[in-house]
Order: C-alpha cells, then structure tokens, then sequence
C-alpha cells in the first residue's frame, strides 16, 4: 500500500542538498510552513534558491532560514514588509541575491512548470524596467512579454488535511501559492494539521491531488507565523 | 487653502463610478476605503489577488482567523457566496480581464495613462512590485485614487512619470482631493471639481495641460 | 443583490447570434449540457463554431445540433465515437469544417484564453502532421509547438450545484473541461441540477468561482445523454 | 502456430515492469488489461485523462454513476484515496511529466521509439486524436502492448512508420504476444521470448533488424 507518511519533519527534509531551490509555500504569515523551515534551518542546507512571494517576517520561518545565511538567492515578488527586517539588511549588504518576479508571473511560472509549459506569453510588465532583456512580442496588435517555467527540487508546504496518498485541503487563503508549487517541485514536502487515511478527503474537495506530492509529515499544532512575531520569537 | 474632498469623500466619489454587480480589486491605502461607500442599491464583489473572490469588512477580535488575509496581509472576513482559490486561478481573473475595476493608489500618473506606483527607482530601494503590474495591464478599467499633490506640493499628475513605470497607458480616471480627471486621448481632463476647488487651481497644481470640464 | 438566475434555457440562450463560437462542456455524455443545447436548437442560431472534446453522440443533444445544420465548424479532439453518426456524414459530405486538436492543448489553450495567455509553448504534436505550419522552438534542447489561445463568444456548462452569484461545483468526471470553458467565454450560461442560494456552496468547495460565470438556469431533473441514447430518442 | 502469449498474458508480463507506487494511466484495449495483473505487493494509481486519479475496477449495474467514466468513455469507480479534477490540471499531470508509465496499443512502433497509433492517414479517415500525443510527449516511460503483426501478417513493428506519427522516439519498451522488446540506441533488442517462440521466429515477424537477447 502506497503511504507517504514521513515520521518527522526532520526526516522529511534531511536530504535536501545545498545549492537546492526549494519553493516555500505561504503568501506572508497565511501558509507559511513554519515547522518545515525551521526543521530546514537545523537541517543546515547552504546556498539555496528560494521561491517563496516574500521574504519572510520577524526572526522566524523564512526570515530565520535567511537570517541564518542559508539562503543565497531569492525569487519573489514583494521582498518587503513591515516586519521583514532580515531580508533588506542582507540584500543590501550584498549577501543575497534578489530576482524580482510580479505576482501573477511568479504563479503562472510555477504553473507552467508543474503544467509541462516551458514558456508563455503575458501582458504583465510590458513598457517597463522588469521586461527589459526579455522577448517581447505582439499577437492582435498587443505586445506580450514571453516568461518561462519556474522549477525547484524541492516544495515545503502547509495544508490542512492530508490522506495517505498526499491528496490535501488548504484552509482559507494559506492556499494561495501551494498547489502550484506542488506541482513545481520534484520532491514536494508538505505538513499537515490533520492526516487521514485514505478515503478521508472527499474526491470532489481535494485541491491537490496525491500525484504532485511526495512526503507528508503530520503537524497536528502548527505554530503560527504572526503568533511567533506576536511573541518576539526568534529561531533557532 | 481650499476645501476639496476628504480622503473619504475621494472614496466615496470613485465608488459612485462603479457599476452594480462589478467585481472590484481594491489596492492597499485610500482605495480600500471604497468598500465602505457603496452607493444605494448597488453591490460589488472583492477580489483579493491573494485567493478570495467575496471579501468581507475587517473582522472583529472574535472573528479574526489568522489564514484569512487580504494582499495587504490584514486579517479580512468574507461574504456568504465567497470562494477561495490558489494563486494562478486569481491571477487568471486579473490577467484575463475578469476583474471589471481595479482602484489603486499611486506616486505619478501621466497624461497618456501611464501609471508609476512601484518604486522610486532609488538606487538603494529594494524593488517590490506584488501583484501591482498584473493588476494595471489585466484589468478592464484602472481607477487611481491620490493626493492631487505630494506631501511637498509636487504634482502627481505629469506628463511623464519620472519613476519607473508600472505600466504605460492604463488608468481611465484618476480621483484626487480636488477634482475628478479623465485620461483622454487629448490628455488629462476634468469631468468634476471638488465643491470649493476652480479650475485654475487644478491647473497649477497638475504637472501636465489639463482641460477643463465639458 | 447580484442575482445570475434566469427563468429558462430558453432565456439563458436567446441572444445567442448566427455566427457565434460556443464552447459546450462535457466529455462525451458525461457533462454534456442536454437542456442548454436544445434549447439552442429551438433558438436556430445558425453558422456556429463549436467547441466541444467530441461531436456527440446519437441523435440528441450535441449531434443533434449539429445534424440540425447549426454549425459550421467543429473544434474538437475526438470527434469519432461509436454512437456519433452525425458529424462523420455531414463532415464526409463537406458541410461541416473541422479542427482537430489534442486532447490537452484544446484544455490548455482554452485555460490560457481564460488567463490572458495568447500564447504557449508544448512538446505535444512536435514531430507530428499536426505540429505543420506552427512555430517549433527549441527551450532547453527539446523542441516545443506554440499554441495560441482558444476563446468564445458563449459556454454552454452543466453543473450539479450553483449559487446565486455563480460559484459551481460538478459531479465526478462531469466536470472535464467545464470550469476551463466558464473562463474562456464571454458569456458563461449554466444549468444546473440544484440553485441555492449564496452561501450555499463551502467556500472551500467552490470549484469554478462565479466571476466566471454570467448565468444560471436551474433544470432539476436533468436529462443525460445516454439516457436519451439508451432510449432511442431523437431531437427535436 | 507457435504458442506466445494471449492477451492477458501480455498484460500481465507489462504490469511486471511497472514498479510499485506507479502512477499509470492505461490505454484502450489489451492495456486496459494491466490493472488485471498487478503483481503481488504492489499498488498502482491509474490515471484517466478525463479528470480522476484512482481509478477502479468497472462498476456493477448498481454502482454504476453515468457521470463517471474514464477516457475510453467506460463506466469505472473510483478506490479510497481518489480525487476528481479539470482537463486542464489532468492533461498538467500528463504534460508536466507526473505520471509514470503508460501503456499504449500501437498500429506500428519504429525502431527508433516513433509510435504510429492514431490515424492511418487515409484521406477518407476523420482524424481523431484524443489525448495520444500528450501522452507520448508527457509521461516518463511510454510501454506499447501489441500483437507483433496485423491481422494480414504484417509486421507492426517496422524501420519507419508508415502511418502518421503520435510521437517520435517515444517508445521505450514494447510487449508483444512473441516477446518483449526494447527501443535502444541500436535499434530494437529482444529482451525477452515468449514461451515455445524462438528468436528467428521473431525476426522474421518484424519489420525491422532487432537483436536477440542479450
């Protein structure tokens, strides 16, 4: 019988290698797969490429994981907030590399990864500073900006139910970036509240289904993001 | 100093130009203060480009669910009918032109549409543009809301955006503290005066030539 | 309040004009809108452009539309089947046109009319009769067709549960290229098995979003296609 | 008459190579066959291009639901663990490369992996392609089940297809009623004789040079 349990977060991540891209779930706090990130700072994997829509907030999650001089670059369409303070200070220290991707071109290029879509054309960014370098190309008179597919080796995701099979429900907007980057990744790595068995998702409610995830890890207390800020909490 | 409207009265005049039953997208600042002047009669449903078609008022202590966010990433509610959705399915209504009206704020807007609202350009800044570029070219009408004037009486309205674009020529209307302007082909034109505000002093105060209204 | 219920098929359907291009959902009888489509036979609009996987079957619903002499042109990527007499007769007799696609370019390419995608690169077709007179281009070493967009004028969807403001769910596989199609029309006409009201439907579950969607009629009992077939049945 | 393997026989001796936790999606006839034949300890997941992973067994009268049916538009059921989605993310896990093996049937396989098993070309046919090119172009392992000749004797594994491609080099391994052969970079190699066939017998029947066993 196929079940993708994994038995701990840490066994979940162990193997990610240094130099990885790794795409992290969440659209600031909401998603954030914070028990995963931090199980990836004691991992202690360098030099990763990370694919998130921001850069984290406080001193924890992906903040900490940037924080801890693990990351080298990162993908992303909003690297600032009011309490990301990590981030900027090492970008502008010029110790992490930033590559700015709007919003709706950073999800549609994790889509066309997981779609088997190489490239697309879209409106987004035409006439300004982010298309230059880039093909652009008219189809009934408007010009178009030709993006391509956005990979990683490997997803780090939140859900809220998962069965044995990686099948997976999202809770309200921590859906946002998830299931595409599930179908993005070539290992997709995800936590979940609740883990079922299989048959314990309705076929008609799963969001994500089974085949674009590899590991699931049971994380029946989630901690949440904004509740760590709340608390001033840094980690490790 | 002149009368001219409020920020909330700016709210108010740009919700008056959407039509019943429009699906809106409002950007962070004074265009989120559409959502309370919803004229009479009327209904329209928001769209966060963060997953949810049906957002609701900010909710209560009581209320607040840490996995409901705005993109703004303030904590929302939602309506009954609402839907959740990931982000290439949001990003499908904006780029494929579902959204009816977008409202957004702004730094500049010049005569022939142009809209800067992302960066300074500054050499130190760290570029952030969100879903901000999608949102300009996808939407079918571009509203922007903004002070006619920045803080230090520069004007915001210009014949050539000095930071770096948003996009060029998308913003049909722009609603500020002392008139209504449309984006024509002949360039910026009053539709309507603030009570108070004449014409002149639109005039000087806008950084490109301005007709005055029908 | 923002109300998209319309009386009757009839209503939902009598704009349509002559010359339209109409996507009708379905995968053979499965999702195949029967009260939409004879309602459209009982409208007459003629010189239609159809989009559908297939070109019906027996001698209702889609087939019989077209066996009526409404469209001119079948857009499709299976338009054989054993019980589909219809469409090879009138398409040997040179009365009906025809393009074939595949099965998961027409998905993709009505998905990317639905996104403001003009335009997309697939390895599907390279090397193929099918893959002649379009761009091939090289992405990483490997050789991929562009495909352009697939947009219509109408969508003629079943569904199992609607809401007032157009939030829908589907029935099992019913639901194939439905949810693709609500977002490629201009005007988006449902019918579906229950109307409730909004608030009706988990926000959770909503499978196509109703700004997708223009209006819906509620047929209660609806008729399936095999049903019909089973019985012998014709239409008008 | 030689004996070789039946239907089921092939069927069976395919399911052999796909490996446990395989996502498979199955083609119509002698492939459908596979999900017959799963070898002891292992569990597929089967794949139908019209929206459902976790595909099961055909229904019973009762059970049968007019509404779920696989991509050879045959009833099925589903198994505990199924999930119901659009074309558009179906053909993704097609396309995108998610689905491990597929079975095919074929009208000629090439020796250098080109397959040939949708149209004949006959300017009277109706071309129908269904999803066979997505298929051959997005899963990782494309296994062909065929007999080794037509009905008339001729060979359908050949030096080039004369019938109008689904996919060029595709084709990895190939089962047969005779054998089971490779598509390698010299060309075909038997891998494996059916019982009571002999490798002259299969030379003879194919339409191309191929090496006996290693």
């Amino acid at each position: 019988m196929i079940n993708k349990q994994y038995a701990s977060v840490a066994e979940a991540v162990a193997d990610i290698p240094d130099g990885a891209t790794v795409m992290v779930g969440g659209f600031g706090a909401s998603g954030s797969p914070i028990e995963l990130l931090h199980a990836l700072i004691d991992h202690g994997a360098t030099d990763l490429t990370v694919i998130n829509n921001n850069t984290g907030n406080g001193e924890v999650g992906l903040a900490a994981l940037i924080g801890n001089g693990q990351v080298s670059k990162m993908i992303c369409s909003f690297p600032r907030s009011s309490q990301s303070k990590v981030f900027p200070e090492l970008y502008r220290a010029g110790k992490v590399a930033l590559e700015i991707v709007p919003q709706g071109t950073l999800a549609e290029r994790i889509r066309a990864a997981g779609a088997g879509v190489p490239a697309f054309y879209t409106p987004t960014t035409v006439g300004t500073v982010l298309a230059e370098g880039k093909e652009v190309r008219e189809f009934n008179g408007r010009p178009y900006v030709m993006e391509s597919w956005l990979k990683a080796d490997f997803a780090l995701i939140k859900c809220e139910v998962a069965d044995s099979l990686g099948n997976l429900t999202y809770n309200k907007t921590a859906r946002n970036f998830s299931p595409l980057m599930c179908m993005a990744a070539t290992t997709t790595v995800v936590q979940t509240k609740t883990l079922v068995d299989r048959g314990g998702i309705d076929p008609e409610h799963v969001v994500t289904p089974g085949i674009f995830v590899n590991r699931v890890v049971e994380v029946t207390q989630p901690i949440h993001e904004d509740v760590l800020i709340a608390e001033g909490r840094s980690y490790p | 100093m002149s009368a001219g409207w409020t920020r909330e009265q700016m709210a108010a005049r740009a919700a008056q130009d959407i039509p019943d039953g429009a699906y809106v997208n409002l950007g962070i600042g004074i265009p989120e203060l559409v959502a309370q002047f919803v004229p009479e009669g009327r209904e329209f449903i928001y769209h966060t480009e963060n997953g949810l078609l049906g957002m609701g008022p900010q909710p209560t202590e009581e209320e607040r669910d840490l996995d409901l966010m705005n993109a703004g990433k303030k904590h929302v509610t939602i309506i009954p009918g609402a839907a959740y959705f990931h982000h290439a399915d949001s990003f499908s209504m904006i780029r494929g032109g579902h959204i009816d009206v977008c409202v957004l704020g702004t730094m500049q807007v010049a005569a022939n549409g142009d809209i800067a609202n992302w960066s300074t350009g500054a050499p130190d800044a760290i570029p952030a543009v969100g879903g901000a570029m999608d949102l300009v070219q996808g939407v079918k009408r571009i509203f922007v809301i903004t002070q006619h004037t920045t803080k230090t009486g520069d004007p915001k309205l210009v014949e050539k955006c000095s930071y770096p674009l948003t996009g060029p020529g998308v913003v049909s209307r722009i609603f500020t503290d002392l008139a209504v302007v449309d984006v024509t082909e002949d360039g910026f034109r009053v539709a309507e005066l603030a009570p108070g505000i004449n014409f002149e002093e639109v005039r000087e105060k806008t950084g490109a030539p301005i007709l005055p209204p029908k």
